[in-house]
This record gives C-alpha cells, structure tokens and sequence, in this order.
C-alpha cells in the first residue's frame, strides 16, 4: 500500500491562504488505510481550515469529499461540480491522485499529505517501508526480505560493518535487513547463496530510465475499448 | 473580557463521566452552568472530529470525562480517547490557539465532587485564556 | 606485480607493512594534510586519505592525495559509494590514477544520517563490493561499467575494510570472501580492541585460505584516555572494546592513560604480529597522528623497508 | 369499577407505600401475579406526602423499576385500593383472603380526571393527600388507580348535580362496598405507620401554637403542592421565618407517659434534610438549629451528609433535649434548654419550630395483625425474626417496611425486596413470552416523514420548576417550527404525566420526543416505554437531563441556568431530529447465578436461588464458608451466631442447585448481562474453570478494622469488640477477674481518613457490655461514645444497659480519650463533659468498637474485573442509593451485605433475600434485550482497512466474503470505539451516529434568542 501522512498544518494554510473556498478531498483507498486522508482526515483537516480562518478573522468556506479512488479519472470526474465551486483543492490522496485531481480540473491544487513509501502495517497505527518500486524485484534471492528498500545503504551485498545486534547503524530502532536477510536464508537452508555476488543493481527499471509507465496491450488496446462501448 | 462566559462542552461517558455528574446533582455541588455535557456510550466513541465540531462550532473549551484509567467498561476506550485529545491539541497548536482548550478527565462513577472541581477549574482555566477565535468569529457574526 | 602501489611491492617482500591515515581539512588549507603526513612519513607504507568520514564534508581525497603524492608520499585513496554514482566514480578513479594515485580503498561509507548533512541523498549506486569489482574490471578488464573498454586502464591496487567485530559475526568472514571474490588485494580492519575475538576471526580466515588470497592489515588504535575508551565502547557502534582495557585504562593515573594506551596498541602489535594470515598494520591514531612514530617504533616496526 | 380478579393464586401485598409498590413491583417482574391492595384511595403512602426525601433530596420513584414495561407490569400486578384484608385463613402456600373494598362512586375506567367535581364539590371530592388538595403530588399505577379521586358520598348533598357535573359520566352514585375472597399463597404487610401526633405533650407546643409543627408538615409547607405553594412561611402571619428550629426525639426514645421508648431511625436524617433544603432554597441567611440528644447518621454515607450539613450548609447544632417551648406575643416561640455542659437553662427565641417525631403504630394496623393472626412485639410493631426480619410469627406471611420497625426509604426498599423474594418462593413464574410483540401496539412508520417533535417538561418533584422558569424553556423550544407541541407536567407524577403524554403523541401524531426530566441514566428507559405504548419507536427520544444537571448544580445562578437549559433543550431537539427507529437484540439469558463470598450473606443469597431451581455457584475466598459471621458468638438479639451459620453452611454444601468454590477466586469475566462467562480459579491452581451465569450477586463482605488508636496492637489489654466477644464466649474466667471494663467508640470511623460511621459498634458496644454484666454482675463497664446509635428497638438494649449501670461518658473529637500504659496498668483518660473536667478510669480491658472497613484489594480487584463503581472509601456503589439500594449500576449484577456498607447479621440477611428476589426478576424473564445501539458498517464506505478489526476490544469486526467489515450485532456491546477511529467513516453506532452527536453539538450553539 502507499503511504503517506499528513502534511503539517502550517504548510497546508500557507498554500490556501489567498483563496476563500476550498474542497478537501479525501481518497478511500490507500490513505484512508493509513489513517491519512480518509473521510475522518478529510473532517478534522477541514475542521482544522474553520478553526483557522476563525482565529485569521477570516471567511473560509470549506467542502468535504471523498472520493473511492483518486487515481483513476472516473472517479475523479465525480468532482466536477463541487470543483466548480471553489477557488481550490486540497487532496489527501496521494501524490497519484493528487496529480490526477490537478490534470481535471483548472484550479490550483494543493498536497494535503506526504506521500511516504510502499509498506505494510506492521501493527495498529504503524506502518513500515517494505518497497521502492525498483522494478526488478530481488526478493527471490534475498530470502523474502529487500535489501532495496529496507537497507538504509540498499546495499546488494550486506550488512556492512555498521551491523550491530540486527540493527542498523543509523538507528537502533532500524532493523539490519542483511541480518534480516541472513536469518531468513539460515531458517530456509539457503545459506549457500548468500556468497553468490550480487551484481549492481540496474537502476533503469526503478525509475533510473525516466518516469515509468506500464502498458497492458491487451487492456489497453484501443480497439477492445472501442468494442466495448460500441 | 471581565464578563467572559466560556462554552464548555463535556463528553461525558454514560457509566463514569456522566454518573460523575448526576452524582454531583444528586448531592447538589455546583459547578459552573458553563459546562455542557453531552453523553457518549464510551469515550473511545469521542470522535477526534466531535472535538475539533465543538470548537468550530463556538465551545471555547472542550472536555472527556472518561472513567478512571483501567476502569473503562470497554477495556480500553478511555485511553483511545486520551489518544483523541492528545491529537487534537496538538493540531490546535499547530494552529496556534492554546492546546489547554481541550482536555482529557477521568472520574469513578461515585466522584460527583470531583467532577464538580474539575468542572470549576476547566471554567476557570478557560475563562483565563478568554474566548477561543472561533467563539469570537461566532459572536461577531451574531 | 599488479600495480606500481608502494604497499603491494612492500606486501611482495613479505614483510610486515603499516599504513596510517590523514584526515583531511575541513576547509582549503592543504597545509594540514601535508603537517600530518610529515609527522608519519618515514613509519608508514601508505597514507589513507578519507572520503568525507564520518558523512562530514571535507576536502576531496583526491585532491588531498595528489598533494601527498607530490610531496614523493604514497597515498592511499579512500572512496565511498555513499556519494556519487558509478559514473562519478570511475571518473574520478581515472583522474586520480592519472594524477599518480594508484592505491585506493573501496568503502560504502557512514551514512549520511551520522554527519552534518543528514538531508543529502545518499547515493549508494553500487555497494563496496561491486566497487571492488568496478575497480578491478577497470583495471584488468580496461572496461567500464556500461561495457566500453577503456583506452588506458586505471592500475589501481585495491583495498577495503573489513569489520571482524559487526554482526552478524558468522557472515563476517563470509563476506570478506566475498570481497575477494570481487577481486580486492588488501583489506584494513575496524580498530581492533578484542584481540582474542580478532584472532578468532583470523582463525577462520586463514582456515578457509583467505589469507592467501588477500593481505589483512590489522586496524590499531591507540587509546588517549580512559574517557575516549569509554565512549567507544557505549557510543560508537560496532566497536567491540572489552572490559580489561576500560579497566586498564582506569587502573592508572589520568595524566598516564595516554601513555598507558600506548603501552597497550604496542603490546596488541606484537601480540598480533604472530597471528597468521596478519600482513601489517593500519594505524589510526585519530588526531594523534604525532604518535604513529612511536608506535611503529614500538612494534619493532621501524624503519619501513625501501621497495 | 374495580373488580378483583379471582380465578388464581397470587401473593397479596396489604400497604401500597414505597414499601408495598416496591414489593409488588418486584413480583410482577418476576412474572409473579400479585395483588396489592391499599385502603386509601391512592397509593403512595408517606412518601407521597414528603417534600424530598434524603440522601437523595428527591423523589425518583417512578424509576424504581425501569427495567419492567408498564405493559408486562399490567399483566402480572393488579392494584386495588381502598380494600382491606379482613380475614385470612389457611396455611401457608394457600390461604385464603377476604377483602373488603370500600365503594368510591366513580368508575376509574371513565374518569378522566378533569376535576370538575373536585371544582365544583371540593368538600366531597377527595384527591390529594396531606394538607391541601390542589395539586396530585403522588405517584400512582395507571392500570388500577389512573386518576385518584373518589367521592365521601355522605358529603354530596346533591347527587344530581353531581353526576351532572361528570361529563364522562363515571359517578356511580350506588356503588357499594363489595367483598371478596382470593386465593393467596403469601402476603407481605407493608402497611407502615402513623407519624405521632405531638399534640398530646404539653411542653412543646404541637398543635396549639401556630408554627409550632410536626415535620411531615413543615415538608408540606415546603412542598410545592403544599399549602403555600412551596413557599416557606409562617403560619401566623405568612412571613418567612429568619430562625427555625428542630426539636429531635420528640415522643421518642422517652419515658414520659405518651413517650415511646425506641428510636424512630430515620428523625435525625430528615431533621438534616429539612434544614438543608431550607437553607438552600429560602436563603442562607435562615438559621436552622436542631436540638438533639444522638446523631444518627448511620446508613451508607449519611454521616457525610451529617458533616455537609455542618460544614457546607452551616446547620447549627445544640445536644440536649429542651424543656419547654412557650409561645411569644407575636407568635413567635422561646425554647427553654440546658446545654449540657452548662448547668443553667437558656432561653431562646424562634420564629418556628419543627417537631421531630417519630413512627407510631395504628390502631388499624394492630388490628390486621389480630385478623391476620401474627404477633406484634412490645412496642405494637410486628414482631419479626430476629435473624430473619422480614419473616413473621406466622408461616408465608411476610412483613417490611416501617411495620417491622421504624427505618428510612432505602431500608424499607431492601426489607421489601426481600419480603418479595421470600413471599414469591412459593408461587410458580408465569411462562415467558415475546411481551413487546404481544403487548404492544404496532410501531407507527415514520419513515420519509418531517419531524414533528413533542417536547415535554416532566417535573415531577417540582425540582426543576424551582430553579428554573419551565414556561419559558417550553417558549424558547417553542420557536423551533417543527416543535408540534411543547409541554410541562409539573408536579404531576411522572406517571400521569407519561400517560397525558402518550395521548398527546397520537393526538398530535408526533414522531419525535423530547423530555426534560432527570437523568437518561435513570429515566430513559421509562420514557422509551412510553414511546412505545404510544405507538413510537423508541428511541425517537432524546432526554434532557434539566434537573441532574442543571437544576441541582447551578443554584447559585438562576439566569445562567436557564440560559443552560435553553441550550440544552436546543441540544435534545436537534439531536432527536436525527433519530432514526431502531430495532433491538433480544439475547436469551443464563438461567445460573454467579455468587461472590460465602458469608451469611452469600450463602443465604444462594440458597435462595437454588431453592427456586437456579443453578447457583458460590465462590469463596477462604478455604471454608462462612465469612466475619465465623467471628461472631452471638447477636444482641442472642441468637447463636454459629450454630445459625453452621445451619447454613450444612444446607449449602449438601444443596444440589449450589456448587460451592472454596479457596478460590474470580479471575476472568467477559459476556454481557444476562450472559456471562467467569474463570474461576482455586488455590494454587492456574487453570480457571469457567462458568456461565446470568446474573452475579457480589456478597464479598467487609474487614474488620483494625485501626492503629489507643494503643490497640501495643497494649495488652487494649482490644476490639470483636476480641472481646471471643473471650465472652471462650475464657469465662478472665472476665470474672475484670473489675472496670472501657469501650470506645468511634474507633477508627467518623474520622478524617474513614468518615462513615461502621453502624453496627453502638449496639456491639451495648451487647458487650449487657454480656460482661451477665457473667460478672461487679464489673463496671464504661463506654466512651460520640453519638449513641442504637437505633430503632436497639434503643431498649441502650436503656437496659443504662439502667444496669453501664456509664455512658460522651467525648468528642477534642476531647479524645488517650489511653497509656503506666506501672502496669491500663488508663484511660477521658472528658466528662457534665462534670467539665477530665477523668481518668484503669481498665482491666479497653474494648473498641472500629467497625468495618470495605475489603479494599477485593472490591478493587473485583471492581475492575467486572468493571463496577466504587464509594469513595471503597464499598460496592450501588445503582441508586435510595430507590436501588441493591442493584448496581451494571445490569446484572446485585450487591449484598457488608461490601454494600457495614450492618449487622440480620440486616445482611435482608439484602441476601432482596439480591436473591431481584436476581430473580432478571432470571424470570428469559431474554434480555441488549438494546439497539450496536456498529454497524456502511460496505460503500468501507475501506477494509482493518482499523475496526483492531481496534475493537471485543474482537467482534471481521472481514466477510463481501469485502466490507461486518459487526455481528449480537456480540457488538456499543462502544463505538470502532466508528471513531474508523478511518473511512464508514462505521455508524446506532442511536449514537455522528450526525445525531454532530446535531447536539450544532444545537447546542445555535443562537437563537
């Protein structure tokens, strides 16, 4: 899932301060699921905007949405009308829907949250980078567990000496993946292939080649859209 | 300012906060009318978003009275509201208003005087920081 | 011979070699490195230039090292993979080997959330031991990563570190064959204060014929009071410093721990001097390079053999 | 006309007072059929004619039993007033009653109670008890007394023109007085007694001068419907008076010829509750002087009532009996006193002064006794056990309340639940149907329609119409154009109000209801059934708490209050706008019982309940049953206190409906009322056995206290009452040996760190003593005392020590008695407050009486496993303290004996049998409803996050085949924890959704006037 938390307040304010009428618009996809811009996010970010424009002496009108999925033009086309209505958007999507929200429509809009990484809750209300979308996943050699986005040095061929008691040299709180890595091959008997060298990594596929972009030419083919909606 | 009258809104959970205050009633200690309790089933019900509504709204302070700490009735709903509140002070700082507008209590069922104290001291408190920018704004388009 | 490196010609003779290291400037005096270097000249194999420690900007070891160089010194380059990519890095390899440099060190580097600019992108294009292997292909390959062949070849001796003392440890020596299967030539360890655990580790290296395949210097650091020892061993991670030696240390008057540590980094020296699979070593006297003399004097070390 | 139904057996309760209606009520709930009749023709009683009764300094009783429907409540209990039982014969289990019932010429199935006849024949028309008729104050049961009024016929002269005067035609001229014979398998008397008439002494006053008066109608005077429509003057010349006095015992604890000898109990309490209210509705500046011989504060907390008066309210406090009142020129009244420790008399002026007198006896009552065939004891109340007070002479025939002996209402409520329970043993429950189904008419769909909400004042004790203008809260809700109706019931009984309600509901076909009245906590589920008797939802009802918590706490600011109320009126009516009907889970009930501790109190709980067929498990502590009572010889009463517990614990152990856990404990505890689930652990065991039960009955007791004062646990022969009894019992010799003997009182209680007085020391004190004097008639035996609280018969034991010459030497927290050690001997300093100086007695034995102390590691370890409420000096907090004394706030769970507050065997006893009958009134009904507000989840919305998953602490979220989290309504428990930390905002608490907290909130500010 994408993470992301909210942005801090100030910085919010800042970006709307010149406009009177603003739409939070909240996404019930991934941010709802990390509590950062759902419904809930959208009410207290919203609440918050009031309690602002109060204090600033000032009128602010805010309107709340949220939408299924912001990353998708459908659902976002569902703006249409409350976006004709307001001088500007604050989305809590993510930095896709924030895109998307700001491709449709023709005012300005605002980032409400940073989006973090891919990760996956470890526990109620914690949630930890598991992915960085290199493109050319190496789970399958590192025992299940990425070296990539889980290294503070992604280094390929670890830990380095910075490794002490499993954890990372950066922090206690951080977990040494290579001795992450290491455990994991011991408890599947693959040791053996922890002294294959890893090659350098081919950074083209996570993004090292310019933006990425997936084409499915079975979905994508126009001319199977054209024989559905005909 | 010397006649500032805060809006206090309480939620008040129905099994301690809430008891707290008949029980205050019943043995007829006053507190400041001030005060206005709304009752929730738990205060783990107390939505962040009920919190930041009474402030948008014009409270100029608002409170949970919850049960004592291990004594919620559904386990642990007194220390996710206490969670609630700690989230919204903190936005309410961010904001640059005085976090102490929101607050979090606890009372037993039977503490009736302390509730009425507590009720006391919040007004008190609230009446120090004078009236929250929203109650202002409120007051100003009246 | 691979190489024109003053430390591998010494290594060939089959003497004991010592190297030592020159932090340099936080600024443009190149003054200071060659005062330091001074200091040591006449101990030591080979002078280690480090490559912003400690994720600290400072001036570029290259060009501190050209420095040394002119002054007739041999530097020993060091570079991390921390801050620049594989392009940077085979540039810079070919205009230090063409500047005379032509020993260097392979490291990944302290993290940059260490140092005073926690808010750069660390780079980490490759790790320390494809750098190993970058160096190597470049200089017995003539290639360059993207496959072009290089006209003139960067002949560079190559070095990297070696932690005995991180965890986990039953990698450690695991690794270091991987090291070597990159393609390294000689490895400096982390400062050594649990001798026994070092000479377990060297065990193991010797046992599985690494030593014949790589030259391990052993990394000595003398200790400048008990204050330093302590902060160490509860502040630097993956320092491994046991009990005796705070209580050493302790079991002295303030005004001769210096002296005390010394005594001890002799001592270690000679103890190690039997170990087998021990090539030399790597001296980091950390703002104290004044007494690398001493040290190297100490260990019956003196005078360095002319090769 | 009122026709008693005869065709099946049923348990009679004769006295329709609190007692009665309690009793009867209990009954009923247990699917009991019971008739209670009355010869008045209202019920209600005494209390009905209070002002406000304390500690509560209210009335309440409508909620005396919310958890029953009105509707169930018809089918079980039939109410017939003005009827007298004249004779019952047969035996226990079947007798047979004859009533007779006195004609009230009016068919109460007509009456609509519009009183024209009362407007048009005052003189004849009888409707309000006390000292005015105007307005009905009393509570009655709508099914057989809807509107009490009846008609003294020998008073109409003109017959004609009063039946005119009817428009519903309901005068019957003709009625006669009918008899009827009933089939009865018990009776409880619950038939109260007179108030004494103080006119027959002649030192003070009562019934010549004219502001001198008795109590009961000084409540009168201060009651709204009284004479002075609440307001507090002088009968001689309607001016507030500026200085009031009490006089306390007046006719009581006496030995003049219309003097009485016992102690009325509940005096000194309504005094204190008297001069309060006086104080804090007609002005501090009032001063309020009681006389007084003893302060008996003794019940649960009333000592600190006691300390308000004194300390918050001012009360001034005089200890002696005066001599004489005498009557001023200008009506004012001198009272002659000697203080005690000035020798010479005072005089002193009021401007009114207030009998306290006590309970007597009728002559009526003393005559059923004789038709009924029980015995009365010395004093013309019925005699009872002296272990088992609510039982009779006479098998089946049970007594409570006042008739037993004199004591305040939440005593006489214990005395009649266990009088219920005891009397209902005998006749079968009635099987259990689906009643809401079957009773109630079908819910109006309201569904698409705009509200149209009914807001309603019920204030039936006045309480908020005297602290707030209740017109203008009905003026300022008024203003809302979707409020149809908006109304104040004040001073009308809840009851009568509720039905007026229920017409105006239909009349104006009102979908939404708001009421401002007391606390939802209590009242809610009055009103909801209300709601549906009229065809509503109920929980298109939001209740506004004006009194709890406003009328009762901002006194001190009239106009801020109503503004108060105005807001929170406002709050109810935007929050019942968005009140959706609801349906409600029924759960079917665990038929077992839960009994915690195996004292007396515990095992004659459970035997109780396992007699009626309820599987009942007792878990005690202690490897043996039996509780503090192991420690006890005897009773003041005598009875042996072993030999009684061995009894029990026979009949326990071999009782195949009881299982009994010895050495074991509580140690888990999940479920709902009705279901439970509890881990029981014994001795070093780790494993918990785990039990199902419906109800739980908490019969954990108290410690003794052992407090560190006057040298007891450092000087040999300083000892407790408790010591003391077992060397009476055990070491005969010693005490022969002892030639002066020191009780202190007070050890440990009514101090700083323990303000509530332990109730059971005075009489421990008296016992003792009367027991020293039997083995060893020399010795001389003095007790040390604060206040002498041997209240109601227990006041013949404190004279008979007196007379036996036990000294009684009064101390008070100045004057504490200090006892040493020196050359050997024990001495005991005291105060002599007659004499003015200190004394100083050597003691072969200093006995204090420290009381009870709450169990504090168990209550707390208890409190906390079941999550239940605490006192603040740690016992059980029961649900109400005067209308529930014995259920907890927690349905499900009752509290018995000492972990209530420290009594004696036999009032324990009375709290066992009250558990075991109100246990049974949730057991009878084989569903509990679990109430309508549980989570539900809108698929839409939902994220599938797994916040809900996580977050509930009951596990109950799940991810369904659908893909959307669903909350299985039955095991929800309506936290709604789950809808605020839902992220999507997809989860909605029913009766409790955002948009409803939301609305109060936007009422709440909406500035409108």
């Amino acid at each position: 899932m994408i993470t992301a938390e909210q942005k801090p307040l100030q910085e919010i304010l800042g970006y709307i301060a010149p406009y009177e009428k603003i739409l939070v618009v909240g996404c019930n996809e991934c941010v709802t699921v990390c509590a950062a811009g759902g419904r809930k996010e959208v009410g207290l970010l919203s609440s918050a905007i009031r309690l602002n424009s109060a204090k600033a002496g000032k009128k602010i009108e805010v309107l709340e949405h949220t939408l299924e999925r912001q990353c998708d033009p459908e659902y976002v086309d569902q703006l249409a009308e409350l976006a004709g209505q307001v001088d500007a958007v604050v989305s809590l999507a993510c930095g896709c829907g924030i895109q998307t929200v700001a491709s449709q429509y023709p005012i300005p809009v605002f980032p409400g949250v940073n989006t973090k990484f891919m990760g996956a809750s470890e526990s109620q209300g914690i949630w930890a980078e598991r992915c960085m979308g290199c493109g050319d996943c190496m789970l399958g050699i590192t025992g299940g567990i990425c070296p990539i986005a889980r290294c503070s040095k992604s280094i390929m061929n670890g830990p380095c000496g910075g490794s002490v008691n499993g954890k990372c040299e950066i922090s206690p709180d951080v977990d040494c993946a290579w001795q992450l890595i290491w455990d994991r091959l011991v408890e599947l008997g693959l040791q053996d292939r922890y002294e294959e060298l890893v090659a350098a990594k081919d950074w083209r596929p996570a993004g090292g080649g310019g933006p990425r972009k997936i084409i499915r030419e079975d979905l994508a083919s126009s001319k199977i859209i054209t024989e559905d909606n005909a | 300012m010397d006649n500032f009258e805060p809006e206090i809104v309480a939620f008040c959970c129905h099994y301690c906060g809430y008891t707290a205050a008949d029980m205050a009633g019943t043995r007829r200690i006053s507190y400041p009318s001030n005060v206005k309790i709304i009752r929730v089933p738990c205060t783990g019900k107390v939505d962040a978003i009920h919190l930041m509504k009474a402030l948008e709204k014009g409270a100029d302070g608002v409170y949970i009275a919850a049960c004592l700490e291990g004594d919620c009735h559904f386990k642990d709903g007194n220390l996710r509201a206490v969670a609630h509140v700690e989230k919204i002070k903190k936005t309410l700082e961010d904001l640059g208003w005085e976090p102490e507008r929101v607050a979090m209590m606890n009372f037993s069922a039977a503490m009736g005087q302390q509730f009425a104290q507590a009720a006391e001291e919040f007004t008190e408190k609230i009446k120090a920081l004078g009236p929250s920018p929203a109650s202002q704004a409120t007051s100003k388009a009246v | 011979m691979k190489t024109e490196s003053r430390l591998e010609k010494v290594l060939a003779s089959g003497q004991l070699a010592v190297t030592s290291e020159v932090g340099p400037p936080r600024g443009c005096n190149i003054d200071i490195v060659k005062e330091k270097a001074n200091m040591i000249k006449d101990h030591v194999d080979g002078i280690n230039i480090t490559d912003n420690q400690t994720a600290m900007v400072r001036m570029s070891s290259i060009a501190a090292g050209v420095a040394l160089k002119q002054m007739g010194l041999d530097p020993i380059i060091q570079m991390v993979s921390r801050d620049r990519n594989r392009l940077a890095m085979q540039a810079d390899i070919l205009g230090a080997y063409a500047l005379g440099c032509n020993t260097m060190l392979c490291l990944s580097g302290d993290h940059p959330q260490f140092g005073d600019h926690p808010m750069a992108k660390p780079v980490y294009d490759i790790d320390s031991i494809n750098m190993i292997k970058m160096v190597k292909d470049m200089r017995d390959e003539a290639k360059f990563q993207g496959g072009a062949d290089i006209t003139e070849p960067p002949k560079m001796f190559i070095g990297a570190a070696a932690n005995p003392f991180a965890d986990p440890f039953e990698l450690r020596v695991m690794r270091l064959a991987k090291k070597v299967a990159a393609g390294v030539d000689f490895i400096q360890t982390q400062c050594i204060f649990n001798t026994a655990k070092f000479e377990e580790w060297m065990k193991q290296v010797v046992d599985r014929g690494l030593d014949e395949k790589v030259a391990i210097l052993a990394g000595i650091t003398p200790m400048k009071s008990l204050g330093m020892a302590k902060y160490m061993k509860s502040k630097v991670p993956g320092m491994d410093i046991p009990d005796e030696v705070i209580d050493r240390l302790a079991g002295v008057d303030k005004d001769k721990q210096a002296e005390e540590g010394i005594k001890m980094a002799i001592e270690q020296m000679q103890r190690l001097k039997e170990c087998k699979g021990v090539k030399g070593f790597h001296i980091m006297a950390i703002e104290w390079e004044e007494k690398v003399p001493e040290l190297v004097e100490g260990a019956g070390l003196s005078p360095r053999p002319k090769v | 006309m009122q026709k008693i139904k005869q065709d099946e057996k049923r348990v009679l309760v004769i006295g329709g007072g609190v007692g009665g209606i309690k009793a009867a009520l209990d009954l009923s709930e247990s699917r009991k059929k019971v008739l209670l009749i009355d010869s008045d023709y209202a019920i209600g009683g005494l209390m009905t004619q209070l002002d406000r009764t304390f500690p509560t300094n209210n009335c309440d009783l409508c909620t005396v039993s919310p958890h029953l429907s009105a509707a169930s409540r018809e089918k079980f209990l039939e109410v017939s007033t003005m009827t007298e039982l004249t004779s019952l014969s047969g035996e226990a289990g079947n007798f047979t009653a004859t009533l007779k019932t006195a004609p009230r010429f009016i068919d109460i199935d007509k009456c609509t109670a519009c009183g024209e006849c009362l407007k048009k024949f005052p003189e004849a028309v009888r409707f309000n008890p006390g000292l005015d008729p105007r307005a009905p104050t009393c509570m009655r049961y709508p099914q057989a007394t809807p509107y009490a009024y009846s008609i003294d016929m020998e008073k109409v002269d003109d017959v004609e023109a009063l039946k005119a005067v009817c428009k519903a035609g309901a005068i019957i001229p003709d009625d006669t007085e009918q008899e009827t014979q009933i089939n009865v398998a018990s009776v409880v008397l619950s038939v109260g007694a007179e108030m004494f008439d103080p006119s027959v002494l002649d030192n003070y006053g009562g019934g010549k001068f004219d502001n001198v008066l008795p109590g009961l109608e000084y409540e009168r005077i201060m009651s709204a419907s009284g004479p002075f429509q609440g307001n507090l003057v002088r009968k001689s010349d309607q001016q507030r008076p500026k200085k009031v006095a009490w006089i306390q015992c007046v006719g009581s604890r006496g030995i003049n010829v219309d003097d009485v000898p016992y102690c009325s109990s509940v005096c000194c309490m309504y005094a204190l509750k008297e001069a309060i209210v006086t104080k804090e509705r007609f002005g501090d500046d009032i001063e309020t002087t009681i006389f007084y011989m003893d302060m008996r504060t003794s019940g649960k907390d009333y000592e600190q009532y006691f300390n308000r008066a004194k300390e918050d309210f001012g009360i001034r406090l005089i200890r002696c009996k005066p001599h004489t009142v005498i009557e001023l020129p200008d009506k004012s009244l001198e009272i002659t006193y000697a203080r005690e420790e000035l020798s010479a008399m005072e005089k002193e002026e009021f401007d009114m002064v207030v009998l306290s007198t006590g309970f007597r006896p009728s002559q009526k009552t003393i005559d059923l006794a004789g038709a009924i065939g029980i015995d009365l004891n010395e004093h013309n109340f019925a005699k009872s056990g002296t272990i088992d007070p609510v039982t009779t002479s006479k098998d089946g025939v049970y007594v409570c309340g006042v008739f037993e002996s004199p004591k305040d209402i939440p005593e006489t409520m214990v005395q009649a639940s266990a009088a219920a329970s005891l009397a209902g043993m005998t006749l079968d429950s009635e099987e259990w149907v689906n009643e809401p189904v079957s009773l109630y008419p079908p819910q109006r769909d309201v569904d698409g329609e705009a509200p149209k909400i009914g807001f309603f004042v019920v204030d039936c004790d006045g309480e908020i119409d005297q602290a707030l203008d209740i017109d203008k809260i009905l003026e300022n809700a008024k203003t809302n154009p979707d409020v149809a109706v908006a109304e104040a019931f004040k001073l009308s009984c809840s009851f009568e109000a509720m039905e007026k309600i229920e017409g105006l509901i239909k009349e104006h076909n009102l979908n939404r209801v708001v009421i401002g009245s007391g606390s939802p906590r209590i009242q809610e589920s009055m009103f909801q059934d209300m709601l549906r008797r009229a065809g509503l939802n109920p929980y298109l009802l939001e209740l506004v708490n004006l009194r709890d918590q406003n009328a009762w706490v901002h006194n001190d600011a009239p106009a801020k209050s109503l503004e108060k109320a105005f807001r929170l009126v406002q709050m109810g009516i935007s929050g019942v706008r968005k009140a959706k009907p609801l349906t409600e889970n029924m759960l079917p009930t665990s038929q077992n019982a839960l009994v915690v501790g195996g004292g007396v109190t515990g095992m004659t709980s459970a035997l109780e309940l396992a007699d009626q067929g309820t599987l009942t498990y007792l878990v005690e502590k202690a490897p043996v049953l039996g509780g503090q009572a192991l420690n006890l010889s005897q009773t003041i009463e005598g009875d042996d206190v072993a030999a009684f517990v061995k009894g029990l614990v026979d009949k326990v152990s071999a009782h195949e409906n009881i299982k009994v856990f010895t050495d074991a404990v509580v140690a888990e505890h999940t479920g709902v009322p009705g279901k439970f689930t509890t881990g029981i652990k014994t001795g070093a065991d780790s494993a918990c056995e785990q039990i199902d039960h419906g109800v739980t009955i908490l019969a954990t007791g108290a410690k003794p206290n052992r407090p560190a004062v006057y040298g007891l646990g450092e000087l040999d022969n300083v000892m407790t009452q408790l010591d003391l009894d077992a060397v009476l019992e055990n070491d005969e010799s010693k005490i022969k040996a002892m030639e002066q003997v020191v009780m202190i009182q007070c050890a440990g209680s009514r101090e700083a760190d323990n303000p509530n007085c332990s109730r059971i020391c005075c009489q421990a004190a008296v016992k003792n003593a009367l027991r020293l004097l039997e083995v060893n008639p020399d010795i001389e035996v003095f007790v040390l005392y604060r206040d002498m609280r041997t209240y109601g018969f227990w006041e013949d034991y404190y004279k008979t020590a007196r007379d036996k010459g036990v000294k009684f030497i009064r101390f008070d927290l100045e004057h504490r008695p200090v006892v040493r050690e020196e050359a050997g001997k024990t001495i005991v300093r005291a105060h002599d407050f007659i004499l003015g100086q200190d004394i100083e007695i050597e003691a072969d034995c200093v006995a204090l009486s420290t009381g009870f102390v709450a169990d504090a590691d168990t209550n707390n370890e208890l409190c906390s496993l079941f999550h239940l409420p605490k006192t603040e000096d740690g016992f059980f907090l029961e649900d109400h303290v005067k209308l529930k004394p014995v259920d907890m706030a927690l349905h499900g769970f009752f509290l018995a004996g000492t972990a209530h507050s420290p009594k004696v065997i036999r009032e324990s006893i009375t709290q066992a049998h009250a558990v075991a009958g109100r246990a049974r009134t949730m057991l009878a009904n084989k569903e509990i409803t679990l109430g309508a507000a549980y989570a539900t989840v809108d698929p839409v919305m939902c994220a599938v996050c797994l916040i809900c998953v996580r977050a509930c602490p009951y596990d109950v979220p799940f991810i369904n085949n659908e893909r959307h989290s669903e909350i299985d309504p039955a095991k929800c428990r309506g936290c709604g924890i789950c809808a605020a930390e839902c992220p999507a905002k997809a989860i909605q608490l029913r009766a409790w959704e955002d948009d409803q907290i939301i609305a109060k909130i936007d009422g709440l500010f909406e500035r409108y006037n």
